[in-house]
């Protein structure tokens, strides 16, 4: 058990550190510091595309693909630098993170060759399209239908929360494609070309009055028969796969962005006077204890080399995060009284504080709800009996 | 002793829920948040046709007399759809008006603040010069501030009456969190205030008022948050079961209840304490506001969280609620702040 | 709406107030403040039979059976004047609030000529006897088993968490008296003779050391025929009917009980200072604003006179006192610090606020756990669909 | 960077939770809680047989070096079983002496304590007269304070070791909540008291052993009360059904993991950070104080509430889980307190 970084280590923190800082003070300056996740998108895709440029894009991919093979110590200090020198959020992080490595592990060769140089040159932006309308947190009751046609899927149905559809160039999907199968069987997994007239995205509006999620609709839209990852019916196994992507390093990199809210708040606190409030006091010493712990969770999640046993710091730490970050927006909006409730311009448009307060109550609903979460952890983490399903 | 509505306040209770169900729809609504925030129609109909809008101010002046019990019985029946409509400002303002105004001033002012004719507000201020009766300095966050036509305004024993057309008054409106209630900055440039003739009792009167208001609209909301919520639940399946028989989810909705039930009896007891000018007026007060505040945001949180991605949508109503609770938590004071003036009673002052 | 009490009412407090203060400084000054059920189980005996002798031990009954036909209000300010004066719990509670107003409602002329005067004269102590080991809290489960057998009834089985059986003289059970038959069907109620060789009582030490709850064992046990409460199978109706009246005005009593609790607890935090932790005066004011709201709460459900409506104040009073006095005792601890974990003398036994602590913890689980409640109020108060029994 | 355990670690956890879960049975911390309060027989086999009592002392005094991060292993191993065992004396008095006190202290005291032969205590204190290096006052609650052998008491700036058999010191030992770590009220009147060489680093040393020394117990307390209560939710039935196939019981079962796997992540995070002596180590300690503590209490108690009426009584295990989780709330400071030391870290003194 060893927390710090060697000498060597440390020499690449400098090296990551100064390269990200200098872009945020130069070429890229002017998207220094966004929160959000739709804010000045072209440049974003221009950072994208920067990223690859220079290697930075997805270190610890490969080196045959773009990547740095990057140890896990210098994955965790490149997501620590890159959220302490203020850079926004991956507008491509489905692809970089998910996709990516779904393809990396599931692809053919040919489809590496095809996807990843451009999700790694920041070229190919990838979305998500797992929930529909319906369903839900339900990823078994999938109703969008796949069909092949003349060497082509053909696929039709209804996608929701596909969150940046809107910016993005490619979408994965999980269809329907054996007729009549239910639940986890008859499902295949395919990777489609958002630019076509079978797809349309319409933008839904949230709380915060932004809207970073979509509605996704498919009317006989079309993609390549290889652009199948897996085989016809594994559609299940590939997304369950790609889920398990989600509690990789790039947590590390949320939670840089989770300490510059909280640094935020105690900077809040400080100006107004809150930082002397002995329950405030309480409450932000909770926080701060929470986002250590987080790290230190993550740390011994990706610490276990040992993959195949699902362990009870990666069970746990979706649902952690998203209550963690929920009660920090609640914190926020008390630390701020009632000037929080106030826009700063004259739209509906919010500060990084009133922002976090609004959208962290997606946090806990989307890539599965608290109640899922805790039904996974009983489930799997502590082997009780199953939730059954119903028939109706 | 009888803890239950007399036939007449059920026949109010009926008479405004059913007005606010059929008129404050979400539709209404949202025409008003994207304009000034109030429904101004509505308040109108409220005022002229329902006449209910006199509950608990003196019948001399337009008012149809009452207590602070049918005027909760409103509050909570607006509340419940969340309705952007001046309430508040009949709650503190108008009451402030009627208990430590001069008669001039009630004659004035109560006919057409019940008549709708006129919309008050009222706020509390920190730092205000005072000179030969005219005042400098700026309020803010001002409910409704951008939309009334007279203001009243108070520090620790003094209170005065604004005219929103009076020379040196400004307003600025804000963009506010509940678009149902929105904010303003007022402020004052040596403008001529009239004192209101009894100080200590408009403010009394205005903080009964103010705390009861939003008591009762915050347990409306909770009320009508966790009906919907409900029936979501019964209609909405989900791994081919409605989600309402999944025993996680029903135990939350009973949680829900749970804290309802109680601020329920914590809205009543205050307005009922207050009409009866029993000695635990003052605690029922801090009691009711902090408690109802903290329902109903939990109740609203837990109604976006259990619609799932609906529920954080624009489009449904869940975050009219949400905000409002939210707002309805800071206004006119904190939770902590009236548990600390709670604990003060029984504890005495902290050292 | 109106909650102050007429002149009448409080000249009825200033009787109630004198005549319980006086005994309280007088003939029973040795058993004022004692906190626990157990403590002078005899002296209390003689308690009960004092009140009985002057009027005061069921003044909600009818004049006809040993009460006074008192009004609500009357009720109120007996039960505030009772625990105001320091007077203990009564060991007949279960009698006086639970088997007296069953077979009022219940009982045939006889039963009622046979028990009531007994319960009301204090002579005559009742217990319950509804839960079993391995059935806790699914009443339909019951397997104790009653038979006629030559004008009597013979039972063989277990109760358990019998409160205070080792000092009562009955004790009622609910039995299945159909062979084979299943749930809330084919069970009879019935009222038994503690002493009788057919019964043993074993008492059951709960975490606090002490020992309120039994294990009461049923070997070819006997009662006459006519000691069933409605008819044969009418047993679940009948303990259904009985548990509605444990929300009845006895509340009140339990609340002024609470009051006394929390009182010391604010003079402890006075006096040691922890009156002034910003903290601490936070969780006081909550428990002060909970238990009002209790008072208030009861307050309703009394006054909803239909009681044919389940109302939601009633059906959620139980688990809301049982999470008040749960909290209460964490604070008490919390107010106390280290002191509390000592004794004062040289045995295991608790002070007032260290045994809330302890004993509180039951509270959440007797009389239908915290769970259970929960699924009442989803049921019974929201409509939800109810919880499927399994077959095991 | 590697937040895994190595190999010996493992093999250190193997044979502590393999050699406590063997011996440190309920029977006997029963027996020993109606005695003085400790498994004597216990404790001399882990300082004997087992060899593990100098794990983070030094090895010139019969210590076995290694560091907190294995010590934190054997704490959670005996916490995991509620052992009536003088550890945190070894956590706190024993690290004192190594790392403040004089050779000639280390000598007499350290390799007699790791053998078990000597038991030692350690107690801040709030009022003490000092006159010519002898003490006079009351220290109270002292931990095992009747059974020890040597005390280590302190107060800011200073520490002193007192031995129990010298003149002037009187000892009355307590009925305690939490039986299986009795207090006592030790009385010091003139006592001869050899002051430690370094009292801050004695300082320093036993509030990060005993720190840790509490949290581990908690982390291991926790984790055994889940597992025994999630056996019991497989076996058990309720209305013909498992009790852990009710979803409330299980998101119940779930919420305690998720407390418990940030509770691990703190208390090898800490015992890391000391080891390391990183500058988060301060933070760390507090963190996992606070954090492990609460963590622990809570499940406790739901491990009352799940296993319904049998929960509460004397004859089953859950009330020695309970009860060590309360005391461990309180002991060193309570959660409140190092929050507020965390607070002062992020956020400066409060005004």
């Amino acid at each position: 058990m060893k927390l710090g970084f060697s000498p060597q280590e440390e020499a690449f923190r400098a090296e990551c550190a100064d390269w990200l800082q200098a872009q945020m003070t130069g070429e890229f300056r002017d998207i220094r510091g966004i929160t959000t996740l739709t804010a000045k998108a072209e440049r974003r895709k221009e950072w994208e595309q920067h990223l690859g440029e220079h290697g930075w894009s997805c270190i610890g991919w490969p080196k045959a693909w773009g990547g740095r093979d990057a140890t896990l110590a210098e994955q965790v200090i490149f997501a620590e630098e890159y959220a302490r020198a203020g850079v926004p959020g991956r507008v491509n992080h489905i692809g970089i993170e998910l996709a990516g490595p779904t393809i990396l592990a599931f692809g053919t060769e040919e489809q590496k060759r095809r996807f990843l140089p451009g999700i790694a040159a920041g070229s190919t932006i990838f979305c998500q399209g797992f929930s529909e309308p319906g369903a839900g947190s339900d990823l078994a009751s999938v109703r969008t239908k796949g069909r092949l046609e003349g060497g082509e899927w053909v696929v039709n149905g209804q996608k929701i929360w596909t969150s940046l559809a809107h910016i993005s160039d490619w979408i994965f999907v999980v269809t329907r494609t054996e007729d009549g199968s239910k639940g986890p069987k008859g499902l295949t997994f395919l990777m489609m070309p958002l630019d076509q007239p079978g797809i349309e995205v319409r933008g839904i509006t949230q709380i915060n009055g932004d809207a970073e999620f979509n509605e996704t609709f498919f009317t006989d839209a079309r993609c390549p028969a290889d652009s199948m990852i897996g085989g016809v019916g594994d559609g299940w196994k590939i997304a369950m796969g790609l889920l398990a992507f989600e509690r990789g390093v790039s947590t590390l990199g949320q939670q840089m962005a989770f300490r510059n809210e909280l640094d935020e708040i105690i900077a809040a606190a400080r100006a107004n006077g809150a930082a002397g409030d002995p329950l405030i006091r309480q409450r932000i010493a909770r926080a701060e204890i929470g986002l250590r712990l987080m790290r230190y969770g993550a740390l011994r999640m990706l610490s276990n080399t040992d993959h195949s046993k699902i362990d009870g710091a990666a069970l746990t730490y979706k649902i952690q995060w998203a209550t963690w970050r929920r009660s920090l927006g609640e914190l926020a909006m008390d630390v701020l009284g009632q000037a929080g409730e106030i826009a700063e311009g004259e739209a509906y448009e919010w500060g990084t504080l009133p922002n976090l307060f609004l959208y962290s109550r997606a946090d806990t609903i989307y890539g599965g709800t608290n109640q899922i979460q805790r039904n996974l952890i009983a489930e799997r983490g502590l082997a009780l009996p199953r939730e059954p399903r119903g028939d109706l | 002793m009888e803890f239950a509505f007399t036939d007449e306040q059920m026949m109010i209770a009926d008479t405004a829920f059913a007005f606010f169900r059929e008129n404050a729809t979400s539709d209404r609504t949202r025409k008003a948040m994207a304009a000034e925030g109030i429904d101004r129609e509505l308040w109108s109909a409220f005022c002229t046709e329902l006449g209910l809008s006199g509950v608990g101010l003196p019948e001399e002046h337009g008012g149809s007399g009452l207590g602070m019990v049918e005027f909760a019985i409103i509050a909570e029946a607006a509340g419940a759809r969340v309705a952007p409509l001046p309430m508040l400002g009949l709650a503190t303002a108008a009451r402030a008006i009627a208990a430590g105004g001069s008669e001039a001033q009630k004659a004035e002012w109560l006919p057409k603040l019940i008549s709708g004719e006129a919309i008050a507000s009222c706020e509390r201020v920190a730092q205000l010069a005072e000179q030969g009766g005219r005042l400098t300095g700026t309020i803010t966050p001002v409910p409704h501030g951008a939309l009334a036509d007279v203001f009243v305004f108070f520090s620790p024993g003094k209170a005065w009456l604004v005219r929103a057309d009076a020379p040196g008054v400004t307003v600025a409106a804000h963009v506010t969190m509940d678009q149902t209630r929105p904010f303003a900055t007022v402020t004052l440039e040596d403008v001529l205030a009239e004192p209101l003739a009894d100080p200590q009792a408009a403010i009394a009167a205005l903080h009964a008022g103010g705390w009861i208001c939003l008591a009762a609209e915050a347990l409306g909301g909770a009320q009508e948050a966790l009906d919907r919520t409900v029936a979501y639940a019964r209609e909405r399946v989900q791994f081919g079961r409605p989600i309402g028989s999944f025993q996680a989810y029903k135990h939350r909705l009973a949680d829900m209840l749970v804290e309802i039930e109680q601020a329920r009896s914590a809205v009543y007891w205050a307005a009922c304490a207050v009409d009866e000018q029993s000695d635990e007026a003052a605690l029922a007060l801090h009691a009711a506001k902090s408690f109802c505040a903290d329902t109903f945001f939990m109740v609203a949180g837990n109604m976006i969280q259990l619609h799932g991605g609906i529920g954080f949508t624009w489009e449904h109503d869940a975050h009219l609620f949400f905000k409002r609770a939210r707002s309805i938590q800071t206004m006119l004071g904190n939770g902590s702040f009236h548990r600390e003036q709670v604990a003060t009673m029984v504890l005495g002052e902290a050292a």
